[in-house]
């Protein structure tokens, strides 16, 4: 079925015949430099050089700067930008009535890990088929600036304000707590972070993303250490990522032995070719976790896909769904039948 | 010259002894016998050794709520025998455990027995472990012997609460018949001046909780998703759901035609619904008060954002944590003003089992007409006592899913707004996620939109839609279940009442009217109030509103709507914990009644 | 024949442009040249490059609230160009920057000044990372010279302002002189026909807005715990208090006497105020109505375990997120009956600045005397935009910390309840946490409790002490402030307002006074409501109540106390983001009373 | 200064003359053979061992079954019942009022894990003095025995019905969030929680000990991971534990080289001696963490001191607190002086 507005026969189509164009949203009214908008472009180009349909994606979000940026990308997808720190049980229950459509959430810091984090550990919990991007500045941006749980100990805010706490990882969390594709990166890294969000898409899981994405207006300052110049300089990138869809050949972009693949999913696949000199295998959470408190020790921020299991039960598996969603069941198919009904009844006699 | 099919027997044990089974088999056998009766359960707020009471009424008139004092009180707990004693109406019947010792100071006038029940269960079994649970069956044996009840009700009864394996009847069989031989042997059986005689009151009746009969409304009405977190008095609605809907709700290949999730907490359940109400399931969610408490944020979300949705939530006695195991209806308020910044809830009001399953149906319904969320205020009277009840109808009617456009509609449609208000009812046209119109997509917010579904700050914009939703709440007006009347309408006097006060209205303007003051009643179903409600109103000189809470909740509510009528308005609380009586409210107008007199004479 | 000291001036710009301070050095030149003032800032809820108004009233009678027109819109924003048109009254004067188009179908009779701003900031500076600051303050001197400002309040001002860097303030000096240079030169100063002249109304008066007020209310007032989380427009109530704090709170040994803490969520915060106000702190948060919504739970718990605690609501557009830069009066329901299960708070509700001073003491007290939560419901229109006050007066009294019994006390009582009512007012004695006295030591909780303390599922202890709160409630009603009257108290037309209503009550009622209708105000400050309430309703034949919400929760409310005068009362509902203006009061209150005339005359 | 109650003449009084009855709550109401109730028990023992006064003590709790304990133990001691899963934001409140008190709060994993995590993680991450002790049945007793979220993936309710999700180790979650005391223990092993309990009281900031406690009622049947008898068969300890109160002398109990020592903030002493094989480490977050993961693949129930830190700033400290309670401060000491109120009253004109 071509959905409208596909154009299959223009030249600058994708595969399922939408032009880059289709994937555009309202214009943005974040701070102009704001890394979410870096990611907003970095979501537009992933799903379009992938070939999602907008028509079947659901946007998510909670409240924040970053939480508006599901407006400014695909319009013509549904969004639901909830409340502060609710984005996950919001996402639960939308997911469970369309389960096959893909489901994307942008997050903030303060909204998943400080309001939202017991929604957010318990979405990781279940496993829950979304991709679930935080766009991470350590600070509050839309309440202008307070620091967010994510804040490093000992970061500085504009008025000298230190942070006297550790940080929250959500990375490391999301590995505890059993979140079967978890990766970190940067908003100014398309490189990176296009074939992360790919990739995700095509999880049969929670494809958990922490971007660590500078507020420009409250924390791009010296002291802060989320900001692009300390990006900049601390970033240490893990793995060259690759992703190549499903129907695409994987010769494309694949040399025997130089590059790790992880099948998806749908087929697709993830590669990965290793920069950093180290013993990380992205397979094994002890291996995951032991990279994340090495480098935590460094003042280095690790950039890559940390872990990834694509075996483990989807939540929406383990609610045996029938095909159908339940949004177009009918009363024959709800309903008891009348002597299934009259059986129950003479049950309380 | 005893009494015959009216009576109410007190059951003072300890939770987790296993005596909730034989207090069935008690219960259910008066009801097997075709006479009216209704059972009532106050537990405490713990899992085992705690003081609890199982009442049960028995009335050949069908009055079956509760009543205030016991003409049996069977006092097998030690703890509470002292206080037991004054469950008693005068002259009442005092069976106990001869094993423990008697209090002393019992009061004139009551009969007491002393039954061995340790020798007893000693006859029983000689198995230790069963020993406890078998004592309860003994006291079933022997009061049934001294209400002489139909024996193969009795054994009928035993079957179904017990009669699953067979070796556990064989040994309560044995018990039971221990306590009837002891009875017969050793009490004045005969003269016993209790008794239950053979009726035929129940046919087409059935016996039911209301969280059972919500939860066999919701599978009737096509609920497809649940989120909960466990909270007393509400757990066994949605544990009811989850049984019915995985007996009756799997397809041809086993696969769910639902889903229900148990949520970390009720912030993650409400949204959870919000999350497929918008995705365009009929979503619902069971909480008591504190869990409504943390539903407040999302609920003016729901609001706002129009999604439809149901909350039960089975009222307990508040404030806070209160008595989890106690009833009220404490949440008027907390549920049709759930959330800041003028935002309002229409609320069903079911007064007994059978609109629990009438709302488990309606409920959706109207959420899906009014894209609004739907709070159905039960308590734990009705939600986990056990009522007489007419058997369920099946329903006649299809779902209303309300305005849904579908993307072959929205073809047709020139301007679409989500938010607009073509039909002038303030009710807009909704789009499910999954529509491929390209007029469908929108991203749905919580802050300020148009009526197009974009984010506004223009006041104009905000307050077209804000006025909007006004519009649609004087439409829901028109939707909700009309209120219930009694009587023949002509009486000066009216009583407002709703909810679980529905069993025991009857009775007490029949005891009214034995005293010579003739009332009619209306039982309000529903938030905002209907017309007729307001025609009641005007239509009596003096009208009772009677809540079971302390600060008077619907007479607030009807003050607030209908102040024109205010001198008309008494209000008549009841709030203690346990359900209203009969006796309680003849008591409250009557002396209300008397003072107006003494008022008008004095006046005159 | 110009207008002099009576003049509204809107300035639209875009957030994040630096024109804040701008707007901040044109106020406060007016309030330094002793002329009444106010400022209120219209922005948008994000944090760069949205249309964003400051809006400045100059009026020599006082009258400092909002006007619906302005006689002069200097318009920087071309996004809002057409609209900003029709934000001046007929024959206001429109500047504009002349680098960007032109709108055309200019409303008839406007006064268009056209201003090359581009060109002027190029004189000012040849830094371009700030060109774009700079032409706010050209505007500040275009106009400042038009208007006939007093140069020296117009230096001291930009001294206030920018005076902290030398540099800053020689770059903001120049461009300021540019504008000024422009204005002399190129327009008709002196024929401008808005003028602000010097007078002397401003001695002892202060600009302040009201979160910074109930920030340094807070400290004055003995608050020694704060947590909170950010939420528009409350974040600077507490950003207040921390920085107070910090600068004036510190020991000898640079120590804190003070706690504030961030919390994770509002349902954090809520709870260590209760943890803290437990162990006997002075403890507050602050929030919004979204943060209210989630605090509800714990609130019931403060209110039936009695724990003392302030929480600051400062009131912006609902429903749900609704529109966080914009001002409301929409959580009068969800504060005074917070949480489920017959629970109530007594609120205040602060009219200016000066009162959230006042009240930043005075809610500690009355919360540690009722022991109870003390919501105060400020709102955006009072927490962020700037009043021109009286200098707030240094406290006279102690702190009232209520009933505490130390050890010592504890000793000379024979039979310490912890919830007793030993002096017939409803309130207990509390012990606090470090008490070490043997007959101290108590679990807190927020399930059944009797006199005692101890837990409870006794329908009779229960009630005893649901019926004692009831009894603080009325307490409470003579402890609240008193509500406060304008006018002879003679007429038959009463007004009822209360929060940020106040700032054009007078200018309303002497408006509608040269209507020919006279009226006496009366402002309510507190709820529950006061017997001077009371009898300021029964003293009139008709009441008009104005709210700042859609459904008219206080006139909700006032019929639900006082039914008994429902048909004196009559709803003004203004509820579009804005502050409430005089012309809004004046046109409503003239046509309902050209309506009852109407009647009047039909019914003679 | 003696506090009511003491008896410090009483042969079998403690060091501050209380006897173990002063230690004594109100009787239980729990269900006969409830796991809770050994652990009420152990927290009396402890306290009256190691010198602890009930009048210094704040207990602290949510609502469950768990938290009830609180009324079972030290009637001396002022206690907050809290909210369902609130104990740890009230605690953070009191906490500060009263920084020199000992606080001792048992929460319940559904308290905990499911309703109060977000509180739970903000907690630890703060470092908040207290002993966070979580009562964990891997039910929800009190509302009749529904899994909570520290189930383990395949346990089985009483009904057959299994849990399909992975559960929430509270340690490894307490460990990742920077936790400087993380423990487990069983309810029936008071060799091993008693002098957890003792040292946890004496550790500067958060001492998080998960003690598993069957629930007789419902969690205590074949297939359960939480029952007594699955718990005899899989624990395994991993040390002896040892507690020396700051008075007493070393000598007492330790052996040199046979156990390792842990020098708590006031002088008291925590001694470990190792009895499973293994390369752990208490001292260092990596090597607690891998002991957790390696054991979870096994289905042991690996008990003892999993990870200690002495140093890092507790929450206190980064108050900077003067040193009367907050509760205690008068007037003049909380007011402006009037100088100070005129010059600050001039900043507004
Ligand atoms: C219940 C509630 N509390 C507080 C707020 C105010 N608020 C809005 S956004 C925000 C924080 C946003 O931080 P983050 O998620 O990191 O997003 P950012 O703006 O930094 O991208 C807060 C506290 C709110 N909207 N709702
Ligand atoms: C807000 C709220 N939701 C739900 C409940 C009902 N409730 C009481 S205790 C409990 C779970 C207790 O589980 P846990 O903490 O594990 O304690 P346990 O009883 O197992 O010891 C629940 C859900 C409540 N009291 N409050
Ligand atoms: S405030 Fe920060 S996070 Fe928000 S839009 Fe601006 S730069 Fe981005
Ligand atoms: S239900 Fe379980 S947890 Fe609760 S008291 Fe009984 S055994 Fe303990
Ligand atoms: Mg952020
Ligand atoms: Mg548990």
């Amino acid at each position: 079925m071509t959905t409208p507005g596909q154009t299959p026969d223009r030249p600058d189509s994708n595969k399922i015949g939408f032009t880059k164009p289709d994937y555009a949203g309202s214009k943005s009214t974040l701070c102009v430099g704001c890394g979410h908008d870096q990611i907003t472009n970095h979501i537009i180009t992933a799903c379009y050089q992938s070939d999602v349909n907008p028509y079947e994606l659901l946007k998510m979000s909670g409240i924040g700067c970053s939480s508006k940026t599901p407006a400014y990308f695909m319009s013509k997808s549904f969004g639901f930008n909830s409340l502060h720190g609710r984005m996950a049980p919001v996402s639960t229950g939308a997911h469970v009535v369309l389960p096959n459509y893909f489901m994307l959430g942008v997050s903030g810091d303060g909204d998943t890990a400080s309001i939202g984090l017991s929604g957010f550990c318990h979405l990781v919990r279940r496993n829950l088929p979304m991709v679930y991007l935080v766009a991470n500045n350590g600070v509050y941006g839309l309440t202008k600036g307070q620091f967010s749980a994510t804040a490093d100990a000992g970061a500085q805010l504009k008025s000298g304000e230190k942070n006297p706490f550790e940080s929250i990882d959500l990375c490391s969390l999301a590995i505890d707590l059993g979140c079967t594709f978890v990766a970190r990166s940067f908003s100014g890294d398309a490189k990176q972070l296009v074939p992360l969000i790919k990739s995700a898409l095509r999880h049969r899981g929670t494809a958990f993303i922490d971007v660590i994405s500078p507020c420009v207006t409250f924390n791009n300052h010296d002291g802060s250490t989320k900001s692009f110049n300390y990006l900049k300089e601390h970033d240490v990138v893990l793995q060259e990522l690759g992703f190549i869809g499903a129907q695409e050949s994987i010769e494309v972009d694949y040399q025997e032995g130089a590059k790790e693949v992880v099948e998806l999913h749908d087929g697709s696949k993830l590669t990965l070719k290793k920069i950093a000199q180290n013993e990380h295998n992205p397979k094994d959470r002890k291996s995951a976790m032991d990279l994340l408190y090495n480098h935590r020790k460094t003042g280095e921020i690790v950039t890559g896909l940390f872990y990834i299991e694509e075996n483990k039960e989807s939540f929406t598996e383990s609610l045996n769904l029938c095909d159908a969603s339940l949004a177009q069941l009918n009363e024959s198919e709800l309903r008891l039948p009348q002597d299934k009904f009259r059986e129950l009844m003479s049950e309380f006699r | 010259m005893g009494i015959q099919n009216d009576f109410v027997i007190n059951i003072a044990t300890v939770n987790g002894s296993g005596s909730q089974s034989a207090n069935l088999v008690l219960l259910k056998s008066l009801f097997k016998m075709g006479i009216p009766v209704g059972g009532k359960n106050v537990f405490p707020s713990n899992i085992a050794g705690l003081p609890t009471w199982f009442w049960i009424r028995a009335n050949e008139k069908g009055y079956t709520g509760r009543r205030e004092k016991a003409d049996i009180v069977i006092a097998m707990n030690p703890q509470t025998l002292a206080e037991d004693l004054h469950l008693l109406r005068d002259g009442g019947i005092f069976i106990y455990n001869s094993d423990i010792p008697m209090v002393q100071n019992i009061p004139a006038g009551l009969q007491v027995i002393a039954v061995p029940f340790k020798k007893l269960v000693d006859q029983a079994t000689d198995i230790v472990k069963i020993k406890k649970l078998l004592i309860n069956i003994i006291y079933v044996g022997v009061v049934s012997e001294l209400l002489g009840l139909d024996e193969s009700s009795l054994l009928e009864a035993l079957k179904d609460q017990l009669g699953s394996k067979q070796k556990v009847f064989d040994e309560n069989l044995k018990a039971l018949n221990v306590g009837r031989e002891y009875a017969k042997n050793n009490l004045d059986v005969l003269n016993f001046s209790v008794k239950a005689q053979k009726m035929n009151a129940n046919k087409n009746k059935i016996m039911i909780d209301g969280n059972t009969a919500a939860a066999i409304g919701s599978v009737m009405g096509g609920c497809t998703f649940g989120a909960w977190y466990p909270i007393t008095p509400s757990s066994s609605l949605m544990e009811g759901f989850i049984k019915y809907s995985h007996k009756y709700r799997q397809d041809e290949n086993n696969k769910n035609r639902f889903a229900i999730i148990q949520a970390e907490d009720e912030l993650a359940s409400i949204c959870m619904v919000l999350g497929a109400g918008w995705a365009g399931a009929r979503a619902m969610t069971a909480t008591s008060g504190p869990g409504l408490s943390l539903m407040q944020e999302a609920a003016g979300f729901a609001y706002y954002s129009e999604i439809p949705g149901v909350i039960w939530d089975v009222q307990r006695v508040g404030p806070s944590t209160g008595m989890p195991t106690r009833t009220m209806q404490g949440d008027l308020f907390t549920a049709m003003f759930a959330s800041h910044g003028d935002t309002k809830h229409p609320c069903l009001i079911p007064g007994n089992p059978n609109e629990c399953y009438e709302f488990g149906q309606l409920s959706f319904d109207l959420a899906e007409r009014l894209q609004q969320l739907v709070i159905v205020l039960s308590d734990l009277d009705i939600g986990m006592n056990l009522w007489l009840q007419d058997e369920f109808t099946y329903p006649q009617k299809a779902f209303d899913r309300g305005k849904v456009l579908t993307a072959e509609q929205l073809d047709q449609v020139a301007n679409y707004e989500r938010y607009g208000d073509p039909d002038g009812d303030g009710i807009p046209y909704r789009v499910l996620p999954g529509n491929h119109h390209p007029k469908a997509g929108y991203t749905i917010r919580g802050s300020g939109h148009n009526a197009k579904a974009q984010y506004t700050e223009s006041s104009k914009e905000y307050k077209w839609v804000v006025d909007r939703l006004n519009k649609k709440w004087e439409t829901a007006r028109t939707l909700v279940p009309e209120a219930l009347a009694l009587g023949s309408g002509n009486q000066k006097i009216g009583i407002l009442i709703y909810g679980s006060t529905e069993a025991v209205i009857q009775e007490s303007m029949d005891l009214l009217a034995q005293k010579g003051i003739s009332v009619d009643s209306l039982r309000i179903r529903a938030l905002p109030f209907t017309k007729k409600i307001e025609n009641f109103i005007s239509q009596h000189e003096r009208v009772y509103v009677i809540d079971q809470n302390r600060d008077g909740q619907m007479f607030q509510l009807l003050r607030m709507d209908y102040s024109q009528f205010c001198s008309k308005f008494n209000s008549i609380k009841h709030y203690d914990g346990t359900p209203i009586t009969a006796d309680f409210i003849v008591h409250e107008v009557s002396q209300l009644e008397k003072d107006q007199a003494e008022k008008e004479r004095q006046g005159a």
